[in-house]
């Protein structure tokens, strides 16, 4: 018996001669028939109001987090940034439905989700801010590099989360993704491998409604992306994206069941992506300022508010509180990133091998030897 | 290879490298219906670069074709065009974001013709925004042309100029054969004159883009600029330099370039790219086979270094800078 | 309006704040419950004789054609062969379900539906003969060359079908893959664009039960293969392979489906590859014996005898008939390929490019050269 | 990179390539726990090529892991494998079907540990069987190695003797760096002496071969043969030739080619892959530069056409044959 036997149970008859049926129920495959929300809805009374205030908590940090990285971009402090101000309910509950030895593989677009599981937001935003690739210790944080080959992090999750499986260790691994991603063959080998492995691994993709210009209708004719999950024999979730304690819930359960071998899952979360697709984008050029309006109104703290306010959780000193822990991000990101970076130039050859090359020794000493000539001449 | 036809529009203008592009496009499309532009974001946005800007408004999302997110796909899809009679102009977002194309590229592009004895030629434009110097980070800034270089099958195109945007791209789309066609992103936003009537010169020919006695400098596409500077600055150090435009990696014009190394005997090639097996090694090498006799000195080169391409703040250590260069022409031992 | 309008038809609504229902109805995409069968139901009551004895006389040369070329790589006539035995229902009706001006977009192992569609036998095997690439035409044969690199024939299907329909010709494209081809992210990128574009393409996946050694349980978790088709937003369909007539009726409704407008099709096709992967594979080594010898008693063509039998409709004539047609076909294969192929090594060079560059034609020079002078020493 | 474990077992074997590789792979296994193999047909089948025959038996399907048939997804989970630890050994079945998987390797597998400041290496050994001479059909011949040696990150071994297709795996999975470790297919049936229990060569030294004083022959991988056999008959027309097995083109033996080029003055360098941008470019312009006053001649390259790989009854015209190197040796200048 191995861990891969689950491929074996009862499979093989169904493609036999004869062989009428499918080999697994495609029933409990297909995703919610609507979007999963607890906001809103009476599972809302059922959930824990410790939960609430804290999802409530992280959402304000979140935007305000989003809020600051996009005023640093517009001071030449970050080289880019791919805001996700209005995906916060994705960003939030990804690093909560994590326990701490699971892994996260972000995209660009996820540094909220980082920082949301700790990693502080000045290493969280080193690639963005141009000073250096990856800023914070990927094994440390247990969360992969932000990812831009898109799709690509998906079959790297997947074999992270095998790995951990043979090793009977119970990590799981959580991949973001966008809509536009889905399109991409990693995106299909990613979840194939880790259905047929039967891999602890959860796929959330974050549809925001476009690939920078591309709306989803262009991207997919799906009846959901959620959908795409049947022809890999895992079951596909549907949820508002931006119901946080909806977000929460389906995380949880997806996280869960891949660390008790239930296997991979794939989430849909419908959600927009209110600024645009980075400061360097105009989202005016593909899309109505009514159709930004609508969405605003659906905004995840409003929904958040509107129902903790229902339930008597909203009360002031939760608000206070939150808002002084957000402006309290908002400073220290300031102040961190007020300095300039120390840069160290001759580090561009220390990480390329183990060890250098002779080559790379020789372009290393070709280079400080420029280095130590411009300096005389600066002094 | 069959070459544009010739324009009949007004006089000169001054543009952008993108604008001429821009221009391209657009003539290419209103001289001949089945050209067909796709790939991500070129439609209502005109792609992240606005190369595309206004073709979908003019001929329709047909014609320019915003294509779902995946370059084996959007490549795939436009070779089954390309065998049903199209010209396909394909848009790959960044360098890097090519890579996954590359078995549609090396297993069909490139082969196509010769895989069907010329049945199936082709004729699609890969047009890829290639290398660095625009402060962008990891995989927007790769120099990925010796893969294509060494791959049998494809042309490879690299305008330095904005007249050259203009010509060379129309010349590739009306190629037979598939050109991978590189942008230097660096040089997107240079302005200059030029005149779009000029006839268009088939790809394949370089041109020297400044001549002196001492030494040549070679080089294509994002290191034009520098090179002419350094040349410049050269002549402090009493050395008069040529610097040859190559424009056209494959086919590569081995006879120009003999020519101008037989005629100097001194030559440092340049690029960005990593030099390890970098398209300066067989320019060198190719040239030393064929010029050996008239070289007082080895052909040198200046490129990037052996590393992953560097985060912004560090990427002008990585490029080929005017005194990297000079250091070069230094060492092509003059003492001789 | 342009032909791509069909994605804005009631599409952009559902992703609009508030959307609870898919934009599609996922409903009618599910392929069928259980495999489509004509034969041994009462359908092949309904489908008309002249069919079935085309099917019956088309799968008897089929299978003759199938031996012949296994015959002449025993015989070291052709370097390999991918044999299609046992998937003969699969090959003729993929031929037969086209149009004259419709395309085919084989791989190595359907070149049976390559000659079914009417190519010399000797021009559908020179690939696998060894003398040169494609043996055949293209553009008159409207045959893509036969397709190694597996799957990537699929997005060349998508992209000729989409340029016919924007051109308003009404032709088909037909892509054959196999089961194992189903994992790589070409076959996924294909199926989405084709679905987004509408584009009249067909997918035929001959679920042959084995990539290489591979089996199907270990290539997929999928209900079905033909499930995979709702992620995309196109139909699809499960059906009998080893069942001409259901194979004809499905691949016929798939391909006028696309024809008329209706978009793409994916059709699973449930088979079994008698032989080993090709000639040079050793099957022993992945697979019983006892599970071959079930798939023989569902053989394509002892099950279409037994079904016409039952309708009085295999007369002596026919059988005859095919048997004669075979063994001519054999005939004309021995024939052809006793004789050597002519081979000019100078044709290395006369296809690289439009026009050869500088280099090629020295290096033609060079060799040139060489065979002069390999001559001469042979005088 | 760190040196695989010493063996103790017994004395000298006979045995093919094939089995050599085979050997490693379970020596390394057993040897180290986090060894896994994957790829398409390793398991019950052993691979197409047979060298991973009896690994499933031995180890059992997770150590040796038939996978899905996708080569990006391959290599992807490998990486993935590999950041929690584990040190994969991934088969491509084939040059050309290692192309799906080219975005995980350039974008990826050569660029983590430099992404992470070392924190993630990847020690991933990607077998691919490689090159021409067995009467492949299209997409089954491709040597593609120039596409490895131009990514820097990766280190590029090619073994061309029984002896060294044992030590120089054990080395490249035993590397913390990801090798692309390339196969000469043609030589998997070449049956040899050679020892289990010699101590493992680190990768990156060249081997001189053979030992004469006109030129040298630089090579490596499934040349090598064709490079001894043209030596022999040089004999017969009077030159003494050095045959030079570089055995890791990544990093390269600067120091050891050099040595010989400088001693003899004349190398003409030989592989099968296209010659435009081969890595015999990068070798040649190379050594040019290093040992320019020492060459009485160019470095010279014998190498396959620029041509797509031609079908099985016409490649011995592609692949460079004795004659067609002693033509090019002949071509060494030797009047001078
Ligand atoms: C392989 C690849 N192709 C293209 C790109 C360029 N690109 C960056 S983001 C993006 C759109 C992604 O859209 P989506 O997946 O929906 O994520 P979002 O940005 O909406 O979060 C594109 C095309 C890329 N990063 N990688
Ligand atoms: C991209 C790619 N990877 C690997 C191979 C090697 N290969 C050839 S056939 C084959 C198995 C294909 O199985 P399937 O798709 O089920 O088709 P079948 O051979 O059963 O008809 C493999 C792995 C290939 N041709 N192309
Ligand atoms: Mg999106
Ligand atoms: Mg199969």
């Amino acid at each position: 018996m191995t861990v891969l036997d689950h491929r074996h149970t009862a499979a093989v008859p169904g493609w036999l001669p004869g062989a009428t049926a499918p080999r697994t129920d495609p029933e409990p495959l297909l995703p919610d028939a609507a979007p999963v929300r607890v906001l809103g809805t009476p599972a809302l009374e059922k959930t824990d109001p410790a939960l609430l205030r804290e999802l409530y908590r992280r959402l304000v940090v979140g935007r305000r987090y989003n809020q600051q990285a996009t005023t640093l971009t517009k001071q030449g402090r970050l080289a880019v940034y791919p805001a996700s101000t209005g995906q916060e309910a994705c960003q939030i509950t990804a690093a909560l439905a994590l326990q701490q030895q699971d892994w996260l593989f972000p995209s660009y677009r996820d540094t909220l989700a980082v920082v949301s599981r700790g990693v502080d937001p000045l290493e969280a935003l080193t690639l963005l801010r141009g000073n250096a690739h990856t800023g914070y210790d990927p094994k440390a944080s247990r969360t992969a590099p932000l990812c831009t080959p898109l799709a690509t992090q998906a079959p790297h999750a997947v074999g992270l989360a095998h790995a951990a499986r043979l090793a009977g260790d119970p990590t799981v691994a959580l991949a973001m993704l966008g809509d536009g991603g889905t399109s991409e063959g990693d995106f299909h080998e990613a979840l194939n491998f880790a259905a047929v492995l039967h891999a602890p691994v959860v796929f959330l993709v974050q549809n925001n409604g476009y690939a920078i210009s591309v709306p989803l209708t262009q991207q997919s004719a799906a009846p959901t992306l959620a959908h795409k999950a049947v022809g890999y024999g895992m079951p596909g979730r549907l949820v508002d994206g931006n119901d946080a304690p909806a977000m929460h819930a389906v995380l949880t359960e997806a996280v869960e069941r891949a660390r008790s071998g239930g296997g991979p899952t794939l989430i849909e979360a419908l959600t927009y992506r209110v600024e645009a697709h980075t400061n360097a984008d105009d989202a005016t050029r593909y899309r109505h300022e009514e159709e930004v309006a609508a969405w605003r109104e659906h905004d995840p703290i409003l929904l958040m508010e509107r129902g903790m306010r229902e339930l008597g959780l909203l009360d002031d000193q939760l608000v206070q509180d939150a808002a002084d822990e957000a402006e309290a991000l908002a400073a220290r990101m300031r102040a961190e990133f007020h300095a300039e970076p120390e840069l160290d130039p001759m580090s561009l050859f220390a990480h390329v091998y183990a060890e250098p090359t002779q080559q790379l020794r020789e372009q290393a000493a070709q280079l400080a030897a420029e280095l130590a000539a411009e300096a005389e001449v600066h002094h | 290879m069959t070459t544009a036809p010739a324009r009949s529009a007004a006089a000169t203008r001054t543009s952008t490298m993108a604008q001429a592009l821009n221009t391209a496009l657009h003539d290419a499309m209103k001289a001949d219906p089945t050209v067909h532009v796709m790939g991500e974001d070129v439609g209502q946005l005109g792609g992240v670069f606005r190369i595309t800007d206004g073709l979908t408004a003019e001929f329709g999302p047909e014609r320019c074709l915003d294509t779902p997110l995946a370059e084996a796909g959007i490549l795939g899809t436009a070779i089954g065009m390309a065998m049903y009679g199209l010209r396909p102009v394909v848009e790959m977002q960044f360098d890097a974001f090519a890579y996954p194309a590359m078995e549609q590229l090396f297993s069909h592009v490139a082969k196509m013709r010769n895989r069907t004895a010329g049945k199936l030629p082709l004729p699609i434009t890969i047009r890829v925004p290639f290398g660095g110097g625009i402060g962008g980070v990891e995989h927007h800034s790769d120099a990925s042309e010796a893969y294509y270089t060494h791959t049998a099958g494809l042309h490879v195109v690299t305008p330095a100029t904005v007249a050259d945007a203009y010509g060379l791209l129309r010349a590739s789309i009306a190629s037979d054969d598939p050109v991978v066609f590189l942008e230097p992103k660096r040089l997107y936003w240079g302005k200059s004159e030029w005149d779009p009537t000029a006839p268009v010169e088939p790809i394949g020919k370089a041109v020297l883009r400044r001549t002196g006695r001492s030494a040549v400098l070679i080089t294509y596409g994002p290191s034009l600029p520098v090179c002419l500077e350094a040349a410049e600055a050269a002549k402090a150090e009493g050395w008069d330099l040529s610097v040859l435009d190559l424009r056209t990696l494959v086919p590569f014009d081995e006879e120009t370039a003999c020519e101008v190394v037989r005629s100097v005997g001194r030559a440092v090639v340049v690029h960005e790219a990593t030099g390890f097996g970098g398209a300066g090694a067989e320019i060198a090498a190719r040239l030393t086979e064929k010029c050996f006799h008239h070289l007082a000195a080895p052909v040198l080169r200046v490129t990037g270094f052996d590393i992953p391409y560097p985060p912004p703040m560090l990427e002008h250590h990585h490029l080929p800078g005017v005194d990297r260069i000079l250091d070069a022409v230094a060492r092509l031992q003059w003492e001789d």
